[in-house]
């Protein structure tokens, strides 16, 4: 197969096949409203994909993707975008979507973290809620540039994440989760008792404000008025493209492959001189940052912060994405997060019944495909180079 | 301090230590035997307590009233069951994940708490109301000053003390517990040595989880009153305790479980109209014990080769 | 091959079926979707299930009423009782436009949440069972009204209650959400008015599940009176750990513990602990025989519990001006703001300027026997028992 | 003739075990010694004491003329020392290529800047390597060289052998530590590696090289000189012929003692 592979560079078409495939069922998907229809819908695109791997069409699918991923991207750029106009005026559809977006970003923070550098952090949420906290505060009491909010955010998150580096650097394994579990559990207690930062209430966040315009007012382009959450949409979309370049170069370079290194074998990787504080300092704080500027963001979309967003049980979600997508591979985090963030919306009618139908459901996966729906392929520095 | 007042401040600590405890126990018992963390062990604890209380129920309406016999049937049910669900769990959800990172198996079984507690609220009767549970035990009390020595606590105590005396003679002393301390040190030398690895797997996990359903027990009669949730905070403390002992180590964890519930205690009365900071208190020491002594109290051998 | 056949078989029959169970045969009748929020799952669950069962059979009895215009369908969402989800689903009913009207939360924390999500979207709504008075009374929402009262009335009866009996000292315990703390600050200001004095006052998470710590420093201030502000699941633990301290003084607890829950959590313990709650008791209500048959008969799985009325009431308050005005969001909004004397199971309902209900009864409760028994009806008030320390 | 590296009174304990005892060894620049002894005689606690996984608790160490006895095993590697593992320690999920990279760590440009931003400039960086590699693989089994973005997890023991000893040779140390080569390989696959070796040492003439072994036809073929221990000391040194001879040697091996 690398064999073949070397030869020439894969067809541009069974990635974008596939990508107009998946845009059609997702716009189809979010569109149905009638829960046997979604249940029939959600079983069809379980078989079709069993059926397209059963048939061999996910392997031209995947070497598509490795070899012209740049071009590729630019296509899921304008898939969402399809999306995103199709559901134009559907506040409840594009707010779904936002927040699939900005977990994917949160994710990939994560990634850095866990997938590359393996450092457990079972505090994802608390960061996110970092983030959401700085913009609720900044936005109310100061006149801080939004997107200046923003990088706050991640700073902070990333500052406070470091004063666990002691005992994160200092702990491996069981010992390193139980650190981020307490902190998990520590911050949502201390923001739950803490009254300035509005306790187990909450606090509202103040809608984004761009250079004098309000993302809280719908958008009219003459007779077409678009939902105010597509102002977010665009720019949770500029944040993910951005996180994504950003992780995927990290791991196409040296760096990477240092981070991978400590991970796999931290004495083996010592012995070659590599200086296993300083990596796993970079990827936790670079982790965290991207996490907190999804989580700042994530407060103005969602206009209201409370602890219990960002407990334990949800940073266990954003690690559950991580798992069921794949470890290291950003795209598999892209089909996870919608997974586990539209699937059990759209399932509303089995209320009572829908975290322990979820739960059996990362159970199975985990079982029956440990290594996540798509496994991370190896480094490939740049895709589709031939030496 | 008024004596009286700090020696309920102890007795409150030690019940509480003694139940995070046999908790801990648990979670280094797994630990020790497949180096992996079972988080639906606090789970196993509220199945344990709700299966002793249905016990409870249908000997209530079959018409025994005998207090001690009610008390034997449920303890008894409780933990053979939660010793066979225990198994279940082990061959079926965490051995067919031996190979795969540590992480798949956290998450597993952190799933399968989920599902164990939400089974619990979702197919026992009124499982989402908090259930009352019966006081079983002799109930008289002395007042000494404002300490209040009530003869059930001082029971479960004891039973508490028997119980750990006991794993530890069964550990020390027996067979078993020298298979079981083998597959703990080495699983290779272990399996050359004729010991059959995956029945000692199993059967720590039947006693570990028989320990969660005495801990389950112990914290009905305590409170009177069980939830579907309780499990959930039982669980991520006993890990904490387990971790804080040093994983492996037994004598680690009942030390981590008594070390927490200290630190909450002493965090409740040094914050006296704060007391809703005592979490804080206790989880910020502990992060500040992982930076110091990264491998927990009792560090574990060390056995990396290169 | 085969297996695949099989399950492209089982596939294509599943669509099918969900085909065949989404088209709609033709109805004569609009149909119009209303909502409900309440929680469904966690710790207040009965609740939520009690006010959706509610709500559900006003929209049963309308729809098999032949004179309504519309048939009408209910949209039910949980919130959880977290701020956090009620924001989600909250946005998620408002920025449906085919749901014209909703009934919605029992826990503060979440329906002050959600004020403003409502209003951002112009959907009205009715709160049925949330107490704290800034739901109604923070903003002037023009979409936001509530048929149940609030706790300040629950509160300054609380006190002249305690007052009456002899209590002096009172330690409060409450939750830290603003359900609790809205408690603890309507309750110590009338005790207070009234000469009482709060000896300490501990605020406690909703999920803490040992109250030793806190009652034994309470134990050490010796009150008469333990009250407590916050929700059943919580009341139910620190009702029983005072018996396990040996802590004698009177549990005072608020509307939230008036549930089936409470009783059934602690059994014989239960005795003896007050609570109050605005309205009359389900059973003295205008209405409350019929709610109470038509409730019974459609065999629901959970009792209405406490504020079951108010949830009718608040849906079929709704179902009203629907009827009234027809299925547009705005025009129920003018409808509901003249709502004046309005006749429903719960009395006769009139809005404020802030579209809140004025209750004027406050009943006090008493658990004797196992059951909520009114004050002046219990054998506590007429001397036959005694709580501890009543004089 | 100066050491390349010299211990002094070397010593190492496990709890009540002393692995390494007042050991002193010369290892003369560009020469081949072979590190002979029982199991559990203190060859690879050394070659862990030189890198630095453990502490020494006396004596010293100097590499190249510095003392190396304190240092990291991250200064040591910068030092010019690389290893093998007695345990194939590769990192499995990893292709050939980044396996190797790893042990080129020093002379890869490790800055964040450079490394996101420069994506031009790290293309050649990488090319240049990727050459690099490939030359250096091509000399031990040229068709591995074709499949360096393969994961080792696929590979048979000798080709993670070679691979891991590309790893080491890479960065172009002065002191290559090979902990049992030929460990879990069959007899003609030990013969094969063996021949790599040699010919990399063609290839790299100032290489010095400790090698642990138990294949004493090993030994006997590739090292200039060896040093045999045994409970942590030194007993005999020489060339192989001389310490074959040694009844102490002799002794050890067959535990008289």
């Amino acid at each position: 197969m690398a064999q073949a592979g070397q030869t020439s560079r894969a067809s541009l078409l069974p990635g974008i096949a596939a990508l107009v495939l998946a845009t059609g069922y997702l716009i189809a998907l979010l569109a149905v409203e009638k829960q046997p229809l979604i249940i029939g819908l959600l079983a069809f695109g379980i078989a079709a994909v069993l059926a397209a791997n059963w048939f061999g069409w996910l392997d031209p699918v995947s070497r598509s993707f490795a070899d012209r991923e740049d071009r590729l991207g630019c296509f899921a750029i304008l898939a969402a975008f399809v999306v995103a106009v199709f559901f134009r005026e559907d506040h409840f559809v594009l707010l779904l979507f936002v927040t699939v977006l900005l977990y994917v970003v949160a994710t990939l923070g994560l990634n850095i973290q866990f997938g590359y550098a393996g450092v457990l952090n079972f505090a994802g949420a608390s960061f996110f809620g970092i983030g959401a906290y700085t913009s609720a505060v900044l936005n109310t009491y100061t006149a801080i540039p939004h997107l200046l909010v923003l990088l706050i955010g991640g700073l902070l998150a990333a500052l406070i994440g470091s004063l666990l580096l002691l005992p994160v650097l200092r702990t491996r394994g069981h010992y390193a989760a139980l650190v981020t579990i307490a902190f998990a559990l520590l911050l949502k207690t201390f923001l739950e008792v803490n009254d300035v930062l509005g306790g187990p209430q909450g606090m509202q966040v103040k809608p984004m404000n761009l250079f004098g315009w309000s993302f809280n007012d719908n958008i009219h382009i003459g007779s077409v008025e678009l939902s105010f959450y597509f102002s977010y949409f665009v720019v949770s979309m500029v944040l993910l493209v951005g996180a994504f370049i950003l992780v995927r170069r990290l791991e196409r370079s040296w760096i990477g492959l240092n981070l991978d290194a400590l991970r796999l074998d931290e004495t083996a990787a010592s012995c070659f001189g590599l200086d296993i504080a300083r990596w796993k300092i970079t990827a936790f704080l670079i982790g965290n940052f991207l996490i907190g500027i999804a989580g700042a963001l994530f407060g103005m979309v969602g206009s209201f912060v409370a602890p219990n967003n960002y407990t334990f049980a949800d940073s266990l979600i954003l690690v559950s994405i991580l798992l069921l997508g794949g470890i290291g591979n950003p795209w598999g985090l892209v089909v996870a997060t919608f997974i586990v963030v539209v699937v059990p919306e759209k399932l509303q009618t089995i209320q009572e019944y829908r975290f322990l139908l979820y739960s059996v459901l990362v159970i199975a996966v985990l079982l029956f495909r440990p290594e996540g729906l798509l496994p991370r392929p190896v480094r490939s520095y740049f895709p589709g180079w031939r030496p | 301090m008024d004596l009286g007042v700090l020696a309920q401040y102890i007795m409150n600590g030690l019940m509480l230590g003694m139940m995070y405890a046999l908790v801990a126990v648990g979670f280094t018992l797994f630990f020790g035997v497949l180096d992996i963390i079972k988080f639906s062990h606090g789970d196993v604890v509220t199945v344990g307590a709700f299966a002793a209380l249905a016990t409870f129920v249908s000997l209530r309406s079959a018409g025994i009233v005998s207090s001690p016999l009610l008390l034997l049937v449920m303890v008894t049910v409780a933990l053979v069951a939660m010793a066979a669900l225990g198994m279940l769990i082990a061959r079926y959800l965490v051995l067919p994940l031996r190979t795969a990172p540590a992480l798949n198996t956290l998450l597993i079984t952190l799933m399968l708490g989920t599902v164990l507690r939400e089974s619990v609220r979702l197919f026992y009767p009124q499982g989402a109301n908090p259930k009352p549970f019966p006081a079983l035990l002799p109930s008289s009390s002395i007042n000494i000053g404002q300490f209040n020595l009530r003869l059930d606590n001082a029971i479960m105590l004891a039973a508490g003390v028997l119980v750990i005396v006991g794993l530890q003679f069964l550990l020390n002393r027996t067979k078993l517990g020298l298979a079981i301390r083998a597959v703990a040190q080495d699983e290779e030398t272990a399996r050359t040595m004729g010991i059959n690895f995956t029945a000692i797997v199993l059967v720590t996990f039947a006693i570990g989880s028989a320990l969660a359903a005495f801990a389950g027990i112990m914290n009905g009669l305590y409170y009177n009153e069980i939830n579907f949730g309780m499990g959930l905070y039982l669980g991520v403390i006993g890990f904490a305790a387990a971790i804080i002992g040093g994983l492996g180590s037994i004598y680690g964890a009942i030390l981590g479980g008594f070390l927490f519930a200290a630190l909450q205690t002493i965090g409740a009365v040094a914050l006296p109209f704060a007391s809703a900071y005592k979490d804080v208190f206790a989880f910020t020491v502990i992060i500040m014990f992982m930076a110091w002594r990264p491998t927990g109290l009792i560090q574990e051998k060390i056995s990396e080769r290169v | 091959m085969k297996k695949f056949g099989v399950l492209l078989a089982v596939t294509a029959g599943v669509g099918l079926l969900g085909l065949a169970f989404g088209a709609n045969p033709a109805l004569a009748k609009d149909k119009v979707k209303v909502g409900f929020i309440g929680p469904l799952t966690g710790g207040v669950s009965v609740n939520g299930l009690g006010g959706r069962n509610s709500a559900d059979l006003a929209v049963k009895l309308r729809n098999a009423d032949p004179k309504a215009k519309y048939e009408y369908e209910l949209v039910v969402l949980d919130d959880e009782c977290k701020p956090n989800v009620a924001v989600q689903v909250a946005t998620k009913m408002a920025a449906d436009k085919d749901i014209i009207g909703a009934a919605t939360h029992y826990c503060s924390s979440t329906a002050i949440a959600t004020v403003d999500v409502y209003h951002k979207f112009g959907l009205p709504v009715v709160v049925w069972g949330a107490v704290l008075p800034d739901i109604t009374y923070r903003n002037k929402y023009a979409e936001v009204h509530r048929v149940n009262g609030t706790m300040i009335n629950q509160n300054d009866a609380n006190a002249e209650l305690i007052s009456k009996l002899g209590y002096k000292n009172v330690a409060v315990i409450h939750d830290t959400t603003d359900y609790g703390k809205g408690h603890n600050e309507y309750f110590t200001k009338a005790l207070t008015k009234l000469g009482g004095k709060v000896v300490g006052a501990f605020g406690v998470t909703a999920d803490q599940q040992d109250f030793t710590a806190e009652l034994t420093q309470i134990k050490a201030l010796n009150p008469e009176v333990i009250y407590f502000g916050g929700l059943t699941p919580i009341g139910v633990r620190i009702r029983a750990q005072m018996d396990k301290l040996g802590i004698k003084a009177v549990f005072d607890g608020t509307s939230g513990i008036v549930s089936d829950a409470y009783i059934q959590g602690l059994g014989p313990l239960a005795e003896g602990s007050l609570a109050f709650r605005e309205g009359a008791p389900t059973e003295k209500l205008p209405g409350g025989k019929f709610f109470m048959e038509k409730y019974t008969a459609q065999k629901y799985d959970n009792p209405p519990e406490a504020y079951g009325a108010f949830s009718y009431a608040a849906m079929d308050l709704i179902l009203d001006s629907i009827e009234k005005v027809g299925p547009d969001r705005k025009k129920i909004i003018a409808d509901l703001a003249d709502v004046k004397e309005r006749d429903s199971i719960v009395g006769k309902i009139t809005f404020d300027d802030h579209g809140q209900n004025t209750v004027a009864v406050i009943t006090k409760y008493v658990i004797q026997d196992g059951k909520f028994v009114e004050w002046e009806d219990s054998e506590y008030a007429s001397g036959k028992r005694k709580l501890p320390g009543q004089k | 003739m100066t050491a390349l590296l010299q211990a002094r009174g070397l010593t190492r304990k496990f709890g009540g075990v002393v692995a390494l005892d007042r050991l002193d060894l010369d290892v003369v620049a560009g020469e081949i010694l072979g590190l002979i002894g029982p199991n559990g005689s203190g060859k690879t606690t050394f070659f862990n004491v030189v890198t630095g996984i453990y502490g020494a608790h006396e004596g010293h160490i100097s590499f190249d003329g510095a003392d190396i006895t304190k240092a990291s095993s991250r200064a040591v590697y910068h030092a010019g020392i690389s290893r093998t593992f007695q345990r194939s320690r590769l990192s499995l999920p990893l292709s050939i290529f980044d396996n190797i990279m790893i042990g080129n760590h020093k002379r890869l440009n490790q800055g964040l800047w450079f490394n996101l931003m420069r994506r031009g400039d790290f293309k050649r960086e990488f090319e240049a390597n990727y050459r690099a590699a490939r030359a250096l693989v091509e000399v031990f089994e040229p068709q591995l060289a074709e499949r360096l973005f393969e994961p080792v997890a696929g590979l048979p023991m000798i080709d993670r052998r070679r691979i891991e000893i590309c790893r080491a040779l890479i960065s172009q140390p002065k002191l290559l530590l090979l902990d049992e080569p030929s460990a879990g390989m069959t007899h003609d696959e030990t013969k094969e590696l063996m021949d790599d070796i040699l010919q990399v040492r063609e290839f790299n003439k100032g290489l010095t090289i400790i090698i642990v072994e138990h294949e004493m036809g090993v030994i006997e073929r590739i090292t200039d000189r060896c040093a045999v221990l045994n409970f942590g000391r030194k007993i005999a040194e020489g060339p192989y012929r001389q310490v074959a001879a040694d009844r102490q040697v002799q002794e050890a091996y067959l535990g008289v003692a």
